[in-house]
């Protein structure tokens, strides 16, 4: 499987690399990662003309604690994101995420700013961000503006970056005290996409849910907020019945589609279960436990 | 209709002289010290210092001179009418040098066709219609491989869509005709049946139970990690083809080339250089050969084709999809008095399964299994779809796993009804050791056997009560766990060359030894190994048999310019049919030896011994010659009238096949919520009589039992309703990484062949074949007391949490 | 069709030459500088048969652009054995009979020395997810965990006689 | 892949039937509809450029009405090919007024899709097909609303109806139908070479008589 032919540049800063996303328009694609443009390329499945290589660019790759936010650099390697210090110690939603996104080796090139502008309700990192309520930073050569994650995923790979614009950071709240997360999948096998997955980041106060956002994996064209199972569990105590009532609401609120991953029927059901577990695991670790 | 019956008779007086019970023991015999290394020596393999240096040579390394490179277009549909095709924007792409389609074929000479293994005819490429998704439609010759990958995006196909008959059931009525070409307008292919249906209709009328069960055993494919390909050179100057190819039967190949193509056989050199796995996928010729060999011959220039993945997975040959009906008659004591089975065999477009020639349905009737079973019938039919052909093996003899998958499901179904424990029902059934040789109701007669001991090694080893009061435990925490038991019979090692032939060529195999001046040796082989480590695995035989340091034998495979004639590599034949050659051609040349040493010792033959590496005079062991000796001798100082030299070549032709077998145990633990199975222990007790090197025995037993996990779990080819294959890449065709693969644990029993010179078997397949059956076991083991059945493999997630859903309601 | 002149430091070798900018890295290091121990065995990123490191880092080079590695480091299989004498996963997978067809192997052995050089002393489930990048068809993984296993010992004990 | 659904328009019957019948409106309103033109009485032919993320199809199809049945209906054949491979559709559409202004349609349909797109994009069909219905849909509706308030909405609703993509000439069913077989057989291999080949398989068709007869 060959691609066809396509002309590549590699700015090397920014400002290059916007000026010639303007230039060159909806004939380019920005390459990232490139772990999932290249094997449609390969296919020919996507046979853009351009490719701009965001690889040679400085400064686009970090994790850090910074103002009361975790900042991770567009271009930053899933590989390093899973082995960041911080992120193992203080964002255990996005350390469990980052550990199942395909495999070792593609994590290796894979970005966090690709998996999140890609906008492939399959992918790992919408539901994680859709749950840390976290937003990203995009920059155009008039400026550079944030996006609130819930206004970013507008449609089936569509995001609401602007012909022009690059996305150049994520940034993540600093969890606050009594705070947990976790990040639940099922897949095929190791390296599939989710049959279906959930994100949980809540906060328990006074043995009560104060605060939960929950972000689903691949069961919606659109990467999904599950509001529903949010409310089930807010003010509540984390009781068997509203777990139960979570996971309800999950299977329902979710909008799969049938393929090989499973039917309808069971993608709504494991939905539910997944919502369920990440919801126990995410309070066991808001409680202190890991 | 065949009786398999009439076909084994000669072997109920063998001349080998099948012994009564053959002992079973564990132990390992070696015989030889570690400096020859013979049988039974951990012996590090000789091929692998280039392997993990990365300097093995596979067909996608060879680069030759002024080389071309094809590409194929492939059908969109499953079925459907070809109105035209258009090449000439593909020859205005850069670097295309030519389009051949089947219309250029046709003028060829009716090249647009080729025989199948099994007698069938299947397209090279199509001049009326496609008949399955993913069809070689044209071929694409450019000047390198981007090239003529862009040349197959140019070359625009109008195809009126015909309705697909992807069900074989639905074939069988006939309302679409995949094969109009044929005057027979019917896609049913063949009837075949093996047993006695009298005798099995009337155990069936007294029984005291009747279990019936019907299943599936899935469509899969090889997925060797190197896919097919192809380098072929027709030289203009001397004529002479050179072709290297991912080839599992290089001279087989040789000779299909030579019939089909008309060239004469001595122009034909076939290289199967390192083969990237083959697990029988690399057994079949395909249309991208012939293409690429015809490509050769109209440029004159060398032309590599390499398949893509997705082009791998989706036309070359499938294994399995067996559609099974099973019926067991049970005794009131539990013992089983007979089995009824009929099976569909959905062939896909064309009967290209690789079977010996007169069994279309392979070894299919091995089916009574380790089971002594009063009558058996078995009737299977061929049926064709619009699905590419096939029926390869996927690490198995020829559609053994299909009989020992029915059997052993059959056999815990059986137990499970009985409410009895399947171990002892099994106990209970199975062919005593005292029995053998055995003559099964569908007329195979085992070798050796001792199944008993075999299953028991393996209760014991992984603590089967221990694990049965734990699942007890566990069922009333409503914690689903189970345990699956498999007990397998294999039928490996095909000659005899009686019964088994592969388009007429007798399959028997071959090794020549020559020995030179100085004691060292080079043998070939007419197998082909794949990675079975034939290069140290044939050099310890020769080192049991002739004393020599295997170090010092060089074993080489695969160019049909030097290697005697041989069937090849495939359903496990390659101990006991070249390494047996080995072993007879060590034999004569041992002959000759002794000789010489009498010659050299100034003794009379009879005064001789052999001992481990020499010819020692009896009763006097410091009067000694060893080999090495012998051989300077045959060179420098043989005895007069002698031809000098020493060099021998044997082509064998096994009295019988020979049968191998084991028990395995699987412990599942069901997750209730997502219905995830987790293989949490798997043991593995394997029998195939004499060992030649442990360390390379289990590791094929491992890499079998992984790919007997696959299908279990994992993998299925999967077609929608339109005959579109939906799991053409490896990111849909789920094959099993280390994670999913668990730590297996092996053992043995050794029960020799009594009749293979070195009392070895095959083994390379025994766990593909024994291992579905043992984990499907262990999931129905899980869900039994909830009401569930039976269900098919893979057994997914989905199924698992869809049978406990209907279980719950 | 847009080419230009890349150099890749092809393990330790300045490796120039002009190639198509669709030129994927493996056909580079195939092809181009004519290596062939790194393997193909899929389209979609999935096998890992074509896997090297880059500047350190195991990758598929079955799914990066040959100019995106354009000044870059990439190490090969036939670049694992330094001056003549294997490297202990190669040791490894030779004495723990780690390969049967070998195709897989150089991947394996890539995948491996990553690992390794990120966790050196890993568990056995560390090891299965380490190369879950890596499909074998032939050796259902046992002995490659073995193999690795004696790598990570027979490193450790250098390193230990190094220090003393 | 079974789609059906339902799509409330801000318009009479009429008017949605006749927008349903107009293929400048089609095209002004399909995502990536880049040519839609009547070829005869009630069948069309266009070109699509369906794009969903990176996945780009260029399909070339012919569509034709059955069934017409004014202003309540109609069936309708898609068949579209492309290099990545092909869909065909059989689908029914009905309309209801539910209210003067108002009119419900009812759509059912059955896509067969082929070829690589199927086999590498499967789990991707679905909510394709999906989101290119509903898009559709959105866009007829703001025409046929814009046309029931007496306006000229068409060519305003263009730009935000359909991606923007640039136009790639794609090869259509004429281009495929031109070649005739016998010819292109002659003329797929460059004339150097046809002579070995007819020679040197003259041997061959000899012997494979032999082998199959013999």
């Amino acid at each position: 499987m060959i691609p066809g032919a396509f002309t590549y540049h590699s700015p090397r800063t920014l400002e290059e690399a916007m000026a010639l996303l303007g230039n060159l328009g909806d004939d380019a694609k920005i390459l990232a990662g490139g772990q999932s443009l290249i094997p449609a390329m390969r296919f020919r499945l996507a046979m853009p003309e351009h490719l701009i290589d965001l690889g040679g660019l400085d400064g686009l790759a970090y994790v850090r604690e910074d103002a009361g936010f975790l900042r991770i650099g567009a271009m930053t390697r899933e590989a390093d994101l899973e082995a960041a210090t911080v992120v193992q110690q203080r964002y255990s939603l996005l350390a469990d995420t980052a550990h199942v996104i395909a495999d070792p080796l593609v994590r290796n090139l894979a970005t966090v700013g690709g998996n999140l502008a890609h906008a492939d309700p399959a992918n790992d990192h919408p539901a994680t961000m859709l749950a840390y309520a976290a937003e990203v930073e995009a920059r155009s050569p008039t400026g550079s503006r944030t996006i609130k994650i819930d206004d970013f995923f507008t449609g089936l790979f569509e995001n609401a970056l602007e012909p022009g614009e690059i996305l150049t950071e994520i940034r993540i709240p600093a969890p606050q005290p009594g705070a947990g997360g976790a990040y639940r999948k099922l897949e095929r096998k190791v390296g599939d996409y989710a049959v279906s997955a959930a994100a949980v980041q809540l906060r328990v106060q006074g043995g009560r849910v104060s605060a939960a956002r929950i972000g689903l994996t691949n069961v919606s064209p659109v990467p999904l907020r599950a509001t529903g199972a949010e409310q089930a569990i807010l003010g509540q105590a984390i009781t068997d019945d509203c777990l139960a009532a979570a996971a309800r609401a999950a299977s329902e609120e979710c909008d799969p589609s049938p393929d090989l991953r499973g039917s309808v029927a069971y993608k709504r059901d494991i939905t539910g279960v997944m919502v369920r577990r990440a919801i126990e695991k995410a309070a066991a670790r808001a409680g202190g436990a890991s | 209709m065949t009786h398999l019956d009439d076909r084994f008779e000669h072997h109920s007086d063998k001349p080998d002289g099948v012994s009564a019970e053959v002992a079973t023991t564990d132990e390992v015999r070696i015989r030889t010290p570690s400096k020859i290394c013979g049988m039974g020596h951990r012996m590090k393999r000789k091929e692998d210092p280039r392997f993990i240096q990365g300097q093995g040579r596979y067909v996608d390394d060879v680069v030759l001179p002024g080389m071309l490179y094809l590409d194929i277009v492939r059908s969109p549909y499953a079925h459907a009418k070809i109105k035209s095709i258009d090449a000439s924007e593909a020859l205005a792409t850069p670097g295309v040098v030519a389009v051949i389609t089947g219309k250029d074929l046709e003028a060829a000479g009716g090249l647009h066709w080729m025989p199948t293994l099994m007698s069938d005819t299947q397209m090279v490429l199509p001049t009326e219609k496609v008949v399955y998704y993913a069809q070689e439609v044209a071929a694409v010759v450019a000047t390198s491989r981007y090239a003529a990958a862009d040349g197959i995006e140019k070359v625009f196909v109008d195809y009126e869509p015909l309705d697909p008959v992807v069900d074989p059931f639905e074939a069988m009525k006939d309302e679409t005709i995949v094969r109009d070409d044929k005057e027979k307008k019917t896609n049913h292919i063949w009837h075949w049946e093996a047993g006695d249906k009298t005798a099995t209709d009337q155990v069936f009328g007294d029984a005291a139970q009747v279990v019936r069960q019907k299943m599936y055993i899935p469509r899969i494919h090889v997925a060797s990690i190197e896919t097919c390909g192809m380098v072929a050179h027709m030289d203009k100057v001397t004529g002479k083809l050179l072709v290297y190819m991912t080839s599992q039967a290089p001279h087989a190949h040789r000779t299909v080339f030579a019939l089909v193509s008309g060239l004469p056989e001595q122009k034909i050199q076939v290289i199967s250089p390192d083969i990237g796995g083959g697990f029988g996928g690399k057994v079949p010729v395909y249309p991208g050969y012939v293409c690429t060999i015809v490509a050769s011959i109209v440029t004159c220039k060398p032309i590599k084709w390499i398949e893509d993945r997705s082009e791998n997975l989706q036309a070359d040959s499938f294994a399995r999809d067996y559609h099974i009906d099973a019926e067991m008659a049970l005794d009131a004591g539990g013992k089983i008095t007979g089995l009824r089975v009929e099976t569909l065999s959905d062939c896909g477009a064309a009967d290209a399964a690789a079977n010996p020639s007169k069994f279309p349905a392979g070894m299919y009737s091995i089916c009574t299994g380790s089971y002594d079973i009063q009558a058996a019938h078995v009737a299977v039919d061929g049926v064709y779809t619009t699905k590419p052909p096939g029926g390869v093996a996927y690490r198995c003899s020829f559609r053994v796993t299909e009989a020992v998958h029915m059997i052993e499901r059959m056999a815990s179904i059986a137990a499970h009804e009985r409410g009895e424990d399947p171990a002892d029902f099994r106990l209970r059934n199975f062919i005593r050791s005292d029995q053998f040789p055995y003559r099964s109701p569908t007329g195979w007669q085992y070798d050796s056997g001792n199944y008993k001991a075999a299953l028991q090694k393996a209760m014991d080893m992984i603590g089967y009560h221990e694990l049965r009061r734990e699942q007890a435990e566990k069922r009333a925490k409503v914690e689903l766990m189970g345990i699956g038991i498999s007990s397998f019979t294999e039928v490996v090692g095909a000659g005899p060359s009686k019964d088994y032939d592969i388009l007429g060529i007798k399959m028997f195999d071959s090794a020549e030894i020559r020995i030179h001046p100085t004691g060292k040796a080079i043998a070939r082989f007419g197998t082909k190994s794949q990675g079975q480590g034939h290069e140290t695995t044939y050099a310890q035989i020769l080192a049991e048999e002739l004393g020599l340091p295997a170090e010092d034998i060089q074993v080489e495979e695969g160019d049909t310019d030097t290697a005697p004639y041989g069937l090849g590599t495939y359903a496990s034949r390659s101990t006991p049919t070249a390494g047996a050659a080995g072993a007879m051609a060590a034999r004569k040349i041992k002959a000759k030896a002794k000789k010489i040493a009498a010659h050299l010792l100034e003794v009379g033959e009879d005064d001789l011994e052999w001992n481990v590496d020499r010819f020692q005079v009896k009763g006097a062991p410091d009067k000694s010659k060893t080999i090495q000796d012998i051989a300077f001798a045959a060179y420098t100082n043989h005895p007069q009238g002698m031809e000098a030299g020493l060099e021998a070549v044997d082509y064998y032709d096994p009295p019988n096949l020979t049968f191998p077998f084991g028990s395995y145990i699987a412990v599942v633990d069901i997750d209730a919520g997502t219905g995830e199975v987790k293989v949490r222990r798997f043991v593995a007790i394997d029998d195939c009589g004499n060992i030649i090197n442990p360390m390379i025995v289990e590791g094929q037993i491992h890499g079998g039992l992984t790919q007997g996990l696959a299908p279990a779990l994992f993998e299925e080819i999967v077609y929608d309703e339109n005959g579109q294959n939906l799991t053409g890449t490896l990111a849909d065709y789920l094959v099993p990484t280390a994670v999913e693969s668990p730590k297996w644990e092996t053992g043995h029993t050794v029960t020799p062949s009594p009749h293979h010179p070195l009392g070895a078997k095959g083994v390379g397949e025994s766990p593909t074949v024994g291992a579905p059956p043992a984990i499907a076991n262990a999931v129905v083991d899980a869900l039994w007391h909830l009401g569930v059945r039976h269900l098919d493999i893979p057994i997914t997630p989905e199924k698992v949490w869809a049978a406990l859903r209907g279980a719950r309601a | 069709m847009s080419k230009r002149m890349i150099t890749v430091d092809l393990n330790g070798e300045a490796t120039t030459r002009e190639v198509e900018d669709r030129t994927l890295l493996v056909h580079f290091i195939r092809e181009d500088a004519g290596l062939k121990g790194t393997h193909i065995g899929c389209d979609t990123t999935s096998c890992g048969a074509c896997t090297v490191l880059l500047d350190g880092r195991a990758i598929k080079s079955c799914t990066m652009f040959a100019v995106q590695a354009d000044g870059k480091q990439v190490e090969t299989i036939e670049g694992v054995a330094k001056d003549g004498a294997l490297h202990p996963l190669q040791e490894g997978f030779w004495e723990k009979h780690g390969l049967q067809c070998g195709y897989c192997t150089p991947g394996m052995i890539l995948s491996a020395k990553h690992l390794l050089e990120k966790n050196p002393d890993p568990t056995e489930d560390e090891i299965r997810w380490g190369i879950s990048g890596n499909l074998c068809r032939c050796t259902g993984y046992n002995k490659i965990v073995e193999a690795i296993q004696y790598a990570a010992k027979k490193s450790k004990a250098q390193d230990e006689e190094a220090a003393e | 892949m079974k789609i059906d659904g339902t799509h409330t328009f801000d318009a009479p019957r009429h008017a949605v039937w006749e927008a349903l019948l107009d293929p400048e409106v089609l095209a002004s309103v399909m995502p990536g509809c880049e040519k839609l033109e009547r070829t005869g009485e009630n069948a069309y032919h266009g070109t699509l450029k369906i794009k969903v993320g990176p996945v780009q199809g260029l399909f070339d199809g012919k569509v034709r009405l059955a069934d017409l049945e004014a202003p309540k209906g109609y069936t309708m054949k898609v068949d579209g090919r492309g290099a990545t491979g092909f869909v065909r559709a059989d689908s029914t559409v009905k309309l209801e007024a539910t209210s003067d202004a108002q009119t419900e349609m009812v759509y059912t349909a059955d896509a067969k899709v082929g070829g690589r797109i199927a086999s590498v994009g499967q789990r991707l069909l679905d909510s394709s097909a999906k989101a290119i219905i509903k898009q559709s849909l959105e866009g007829l509706n703001r025409v046929v609303k814009a046309r029931a308030s007496a306006e000229t909405g068409a060519t305003e609703t263009d730009g935000e109806a359909s991606t923007p993509v640039p136009a790639v000439e794609a090869p259509t069913q004429a281009d495929f139908a031109k070649a005739v077989a016998k010819e292109v057989a002659a003329d797929l291999i460059p004339k150097p070479y046809r002579i070995p080949l007819v020679l040197g398989v003259i041997v061959i068709i000899t012997l494979i008589l032999w082998y199959f007869l013999g």
